[in-house]
């Protein structure tokens, strides 16, 4: 039977949030004047983490095991720290079965640009509750509603002192492209980007509506190097949705602490050695 | 002829400090010598020993019983007194012994009288041990002037004091143990967690990803101890999941990746496992073995993990699981695990144990100068491919940062790493990956026969039984016997050819193993190969010893 | 005789819902059914397909080639139309179409006419189905005036006008296919997914504990749908590792659990397992296999994981393995492997997977009413201990909250259950363990033989390719071959004895196996069993069928 | 060799912090009111983690897998929510191999009293650096010092909002009896219980006089159900270090809001069914 020989265009419904964070990356991947082939996406699995194999540039992909992008991303990091090392990630992902990844990553402070499509929901398994799942929130396992209150990303990582934390919305490319500029921007330390993304099919709570009606950009005035009004708006969560960066840490990026790495990346030495 | 010597007392209370300097005096002095350890899992009181055995020969394993006990506890005499030989000595570090036969020399209070500190003792008890052997304490003088001449000649001075406050002690005592002659020996200790990480970083390995776990934190200790020397990056992880996969992260960016654990760390490795198996990662997994299920006896040492690591991951993927026997193996294999992962672009696992991490041996010195395996990548260009089908089932493998974009998917994936839902090109990769088994089984290490080829008996061994089996084999053939031991440094993929030359159904074959159900015989029998008729099994958390082996197959 | 009609199309199409209607039309009518699927690991876009076999005896499998194709997309035509019979009918939900003898109903359309919405578009195939196999409409308007009953008159007329309209159309074609005679085949269809979950469900399971993972999501969903019915607790826990700890931590306090996950999250889960077995704790592992390594295949099916699932843990403890065949099967096993779970405190897998966990079936009614196995506990005092030795291994078992401290421990412990760095004690309590295992082994499921006991070829089989075995032992003994299958519901421990009276090395013996390395041939040799001559391997990602097995057998 | 046959003494080094809290626990399951048999005592595995199998009283034990013992736990209180568990832990044990069930057990809101021995460092295997080590903190792993920033349970258990965060320090035995009746005498949700543990072995700088110069009872004053403020006092480790009640939440235990456990503990269920 001869199937697709590789699934090389998008496998999301029509109308995913998936695709405009699809075409921002894109764009961003293109504008932020890093060679493309200095460049690696990890993922892990689930809709989200399809996205590597989607991009238009010829990059360097790790789409790995559920859960476990940033242990991967910290190993491509701590080998060669002279690449971009941006993880592409779903909810579930991220803050679901790599919860622990993820508050170790950060106070690590390894220097990754996380992207989170944060649905709400775990999609490609349709449709169960996710760690950022709303109270009430009714799927066939949670058949009486979430009970448990959901995972706070955005505070998680401020109060860990991220080099950079921010949110935005896959109904805002404009915004969208800004922030992912921004975190590829960043010169080290851990960033993290959560994008509100519409899950059309599985999520009829938190729709584009829903998301649309509540984003709102943070104002020029907030300063991001104010921990306390950075978790402030962190806990904004309701008819206003705060979008835009929270919060900027100050601390140096793993990488540059680490005495073997001073004399350049661990696999220029490896290239080195082998040639001798 | 050798001879053991015991140190027993609570932990905390310097039991591993004067077996050391013990171990080290006798190595100096130009004797074959090993230790061992047994402790248990605390940081303080209970009982540990620690065997120091010398010899006028090469020894590859430790004693049942000791010739010499030097107990810093009561209850280490209680305990241990059954565990000595007939003639046995017994010291005692106090000023009296309710028991019998128990010689007391307070090293603890004589060292506080000489040098005003009670750290000390371990010097005295030294100083009693070599006059107790008729060595002269020239030896220990030099070795203790060099050690201490940074903290100064008073220090220097307080240590020799007090090594020969033990001697005049020892003087005092009428019967004395004989000696192993002094032959030349090489002077340089090392254990087997040492020397595998050794065998390692002179391998070019570049990151280490571990998360504590005895036994195997002591060679993430050791590499933690040279990272600056060669160049390597330890990291420790939040788990073993983030271990293994940050080295398959790093392995994937082109830098020699190895992660420690034990049993229950590895079991969390597995998924990972099973990703640099589908994504065609070379990572190395150090599996130092204690007994099992769960947290069992943390502190002690097995072999039960055989099979574990033969079968663990879904889905089948290539891979080679080494078991080294001796220190030098450790060194040995730890190389050969590194350049197999990086030719066959799979994972390779090395099976230790607590007893072999801890063994330590004087052997010839290690080559300690970086020799590189070869793990060169090509650049590949727009049109790489890194999944590209060959016949050996090797791809060749570019890095990211070159030339060529590389991916790779832990989903089923076409030429191009590129997930894929065709049944086609899932056939096609999964043969791919595969017929790597080949080439993995063609370069498999054939086992190492020692004694007669037509020996009567066969002892079946595989990783650290090593030394026990071979010491065994010797001394059941001095005594008339007909023994061999076919030893496997490798247990997968089996060199079943090389076995099957050994392995004959026509003779008596025992499987000396530290499980509890045999699995190196079940391995053997599902690879078609004779089983071995008998099983001499050892699982209380022991390690295995010559005298041990020799007293059991008699039976 | 028997028929196979295959709806094709894109995910999010209704290739689902179609099937759905004709499998439970056609048991409606009396026929035997299956129903298999295959589908991509994408929520919409791609090709998945669901065949509906009817017959008019049993049926056990699917079939390689449809009789009749149902085609949502072109690309389902281009695809699948060489995967049909030689007189197939291909209808095409569209108006036109390139391709020969593709037959153009434009369902959706008339769908759309008839009832204002696509979403009938199942119906009014269905009705085309039914008019070309020549049976009629009467029962399928019956079935829609119940199953719409509740949303009123006006569906029930849309729905009825959609299944006219469709077999309008059908009737203006001119060749029809014969249809299976209608029997008095049981109505109520099931999947295996879901027998597992009511075996489980009516056995007194108290808790499930999992992470969704395909293809086991299945039966936790189903057993969230069935939970305020028997009082279950379905707790989604955070990763599989929570999951098997938490149904350790519910098993410890006396309510029956169980896991659900696919090799991926049973990687994350050996650790724990490890555990149940050092705490003797009853648990219950389903474990649905997809092919791997890593994410593999995620939607598709496989039986990698049997050396896996059986060796899976650190240390050496007992367990039971079973790898249900049919329906039927998945109801009785679920209740099976909760009993040996709790009768020897010990954990139990079960293995499925994809393939059978979407089978459905016409069976007659599996019992939904509540008999709880034997759980019982022991109420203790104030000497109770938990690892009392006794000759079967299994210790009289108390919970907490009664008048015994439980005192279990991951550690090796005493027969209390605090922890022991005893030797001794170390042996005892690995030898009770043990113990169990010879309980279980008498006990093992003894393997089915279906046909001849002196057959010249054995087919060997184990799990869910019970159906295409057997169907295909049944076809080529037809054909006059001399076929007989032996099948395991129970891999392990294995009842040797049983399987060494038909596995006779004087015969052909074939593996089939949906795996690349003939893992239960191994473990057969592992076993001291003659192994399997031959293997039938298929790992692809597709399930096997008889077609695939008669013509690969014949070769 | 005969060696003790169960270690039911505790196997601590002398003048470790982990005494005191033994002594208290003790004194807390007596003074409490609840039948000890009606407690369990659950662990994973570490110094701290072997508490329970020396406590005085028989009550229930699980002495579990390192890092493990939040899903023991919870599945013991699914079971039978009737049962009081506690749950006795290490940093390591908790922070850093457990520390994805940590911050899901406390979105769960589980009612479980989790009591920590903070010892910021890893002892059992001889002294690596833990979740909750100070940065630069040398270790024979962490050899040119820590360099992550240090894992801050309470705040991130507080902005979880659980039921009770509090801190207290084995040197001052009232104040943690006091913190260990108030934690169990909560009737519902997830309290945490962090302990201050000298390590006189492996920790040369977070010493007994180190927290004894440091730790300060916090003020009467504060509001523990006002949620920044409790964070402000979270976030203060320096000089000062408040000891107390940081937080209260309000929301319900995980149990009460579970349909199937309405009619009682399940394990009565499954009693009354086999005994039909
Ligand atoms: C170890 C493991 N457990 C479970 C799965 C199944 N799985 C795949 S994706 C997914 C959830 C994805 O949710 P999220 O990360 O939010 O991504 P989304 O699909 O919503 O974009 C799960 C549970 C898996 N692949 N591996
Ligand atoms: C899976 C696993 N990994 C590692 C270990 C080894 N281990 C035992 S205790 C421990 C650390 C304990 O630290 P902590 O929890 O802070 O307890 P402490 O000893 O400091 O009281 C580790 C790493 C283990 N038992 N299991
Ligand atoms: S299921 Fe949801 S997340 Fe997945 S592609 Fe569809 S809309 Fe997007
Ligand atoms: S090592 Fe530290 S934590 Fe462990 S007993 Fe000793 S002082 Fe206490
Ligand atoms: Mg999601
Ligand atoms: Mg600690």
């Amino acid at each position: 039977m001869n199937l697709t020989p590789a699934d090389t265009t998008p496998a999301w419904c029509p109308g995913c949030g998936n695709y405009p964070i699809l075409k921002t990356i894109n764009q961003a991947l293109d504008e932020c004047g890093i060679d493309p082939h200095r460049i690696v996406l990890v993922s892990g699995i689930g809709q989200a983490a399809k996205l590597p194999h989607y991009v238009d540039n010829p990059v360097n992909v790790f789409n790995g095991l559920h859960g476990r992008a940033l242990p991967v991303a910290t190993g491509i990091k701590l080998a060669n720290h002279e690449l971009t090392v941006i993880v592409t990630s779903g909810d579930g992902d991220m803050y679901g079965e790599g919860g622990n990844h993820f508050i170790h990553a950060i106070r690590r402070n390894v220097s990754l640009k996380v992207f989170v499509h944060n649905n709400q929901v775990y999609a490609l398994t349709k449709g169960q509750a996710s760690p950022t799942s709303e109270m009430g929130f009714v799927t066939k396992i949670q058949s009486h509603g979430v009970t448990s209150s959901p995972f706070n990303p955005l505070a998680t990582a401020i109060m860990e002192d991220a080099a950079f934390v921010a949110r935005s919305f896959s109904g805002d490319q404009e915004h969208l492209k800004k922030m992912m500029l921004d975190a590829i921007a960043v010169q080290t330390g851990f960033c993290l980007l959560d994008i509100l993304q519409p899950c059309v099919t599985f999520n009829k709570l938190n729709t584009f509506r829903w998301y649309k009606d509540r984003v709102r950009k943070i104002d020029d005035s907030h300063d991001a190097h104010d921990g306390r009004a950075a978790l402030d708006l962190a806990f904004q969560w309701g008819d206003t949705i705060p979008i835009g960066v929270l919060y900027r840490g100050k601390r140096k990026g793993l990488e540059s602490q680490i005495g073997a790495l001073k004399k350049g990346p661990l696999v220029k030495q490896v290239e080195r050695e082998n040639d001798q | 002829m050798d001879i053991t010597i015991r140190v027993a007392g609570e932990a905390g209370q310097g039991v591993q400090t004067t077996g050391n300097l013990l171990v080290e005096s006798l190595a100096q002095l130009g004797m074959y010598v090993v230790s061992t350890q047994s402790y248990m899992s605390r940081i303080r009181g209970g009982l540990n020993w620690f065997d120091v055995r010398a010899g006028d020969q090469p020894l590859l394993g430790g004693s049942e019983r000791a010739d010499l006990l030097i107990a810093l506890t009561e209850q280490a005499v209680a305990i241990l007194q059954e565990h000595t030989t007939e003639n046995a000595l017994i010291l005692y570090d106090g000023e009296q012994c309710e028991r019998d036969g128990v010689i007391c020399i307070p090293f603890t209070k004589i060292a506080k009288e000489t040098s005003h500190s009670p750290v000390m003792a371990n010097v005295v008890a030294a100083g009693s041990v070599l006059t107790l052997l008729d060595l002269g304490l020239k030896d220990l003088e030099g070795y203790l002037e060099r050690h201490f001449q940074k903290k100064g000649p008073e220090v220097v001075a307080q240590n020799i004091a007090c090594a020969r406050e033990g001697a005049k002690c020892a003087a005092r005592i009428e019967r004395k143990l004989g000696a192993p002659r002094r032959r030349k020996a090489p002077a340089n200790l090392i254990a087997g967690a040492e020397a595998l990480g050794l065998g390692a970083a002179t391998a070019g390995l570049k990151c280490v990803f571990a998360y504590p776990m005895t036994p195997s934190t002591a060679t993430m200790t050791y590499l933690a101890g040279v990272s600056d020397r060669y160049g390597i990056v330890v990291e420790q992880a939040e788990d073993e999941i983030a271990a293994l996969n940050m080295a398959c992260g790093a392995a994937f960016a082109g830098a020699p990746a190895l992660v420690t654990t034990s049993g229950g760390g590895f079991a969390l490795m597995v998924e990972a496992l099973s990703l640099a198996g589908m994504c065609e990662l070379p990572v190395v997994v150090v599996l130092a073995q204690r007994p099992g299920p769960a947290t069992g006896q943390p502190t002690r040492t097995a072999q039960q993990d055989l099979l574990f690591a033969i079968h663990a991951g879904h889905g089948e993927f290539p891979r080679a699981v080494y078991a080294p026997g001796t220190v030098r193996q450790c060194y040995d294999i730890a190389r050969q695990a590194l350049a197999t992962a990086h030719k066959y672009q799979t994972p390779a696992i090395i099976l230790t144990d607590q007893f072999l991490q801890d063994l330590q041996q004087n052997i010839s010195p290690l080559d300690a100068a970086l020799r590189p395996i070869d793990c060169r990548v090509v650049e590949g260009g727009d049109d790489y491919a890194r999944y590209a089908l060959t016949d050996s089932g090797v791809s060749p493998r570019a890095i990211p940062g070159g030339p060529a974009a590389v991916i790779v998917d832990s989903d089923e994936h076409d030429h191009l790493g590129h997930l894929s839902e065709s049944f086609q090109v899932r056939m096609a990769q999964q043969d791919k990956r595969l017929r790597k088994g080949r080439g993995l089984t063609n370069e498999a290490l054939a086992p190492e026969l020692v004694g007669p080829e037509d020996a009567r008996t066969l002892l079946i061994a595989w990783g650290s039984t090593y030394g026990p089996c071979r010491e065994a084999v010797e001394r059941l053939n001095e005594q008339g016997g007909s023994f061999a031991m076919l030893h496997f440094a490798q247990v997968w993929p089996l060199d079943a050819k090389a076995a099957a030359r050994h392995l004959r159904a026509d003779r008596r074959m025992v499987s000396v193993e530290g499980n509890s159900t045999a699995l190196f015989a079940s391995l053997l029998r599902s690879a078609g190969l004779p089983g071995p008729t008998e099983t001499l099994l050892r699982y209380d958390g022991q390690a295995f010893t010559s005298d041990y082996i020799v007293s059991r197959i008699q039976e």
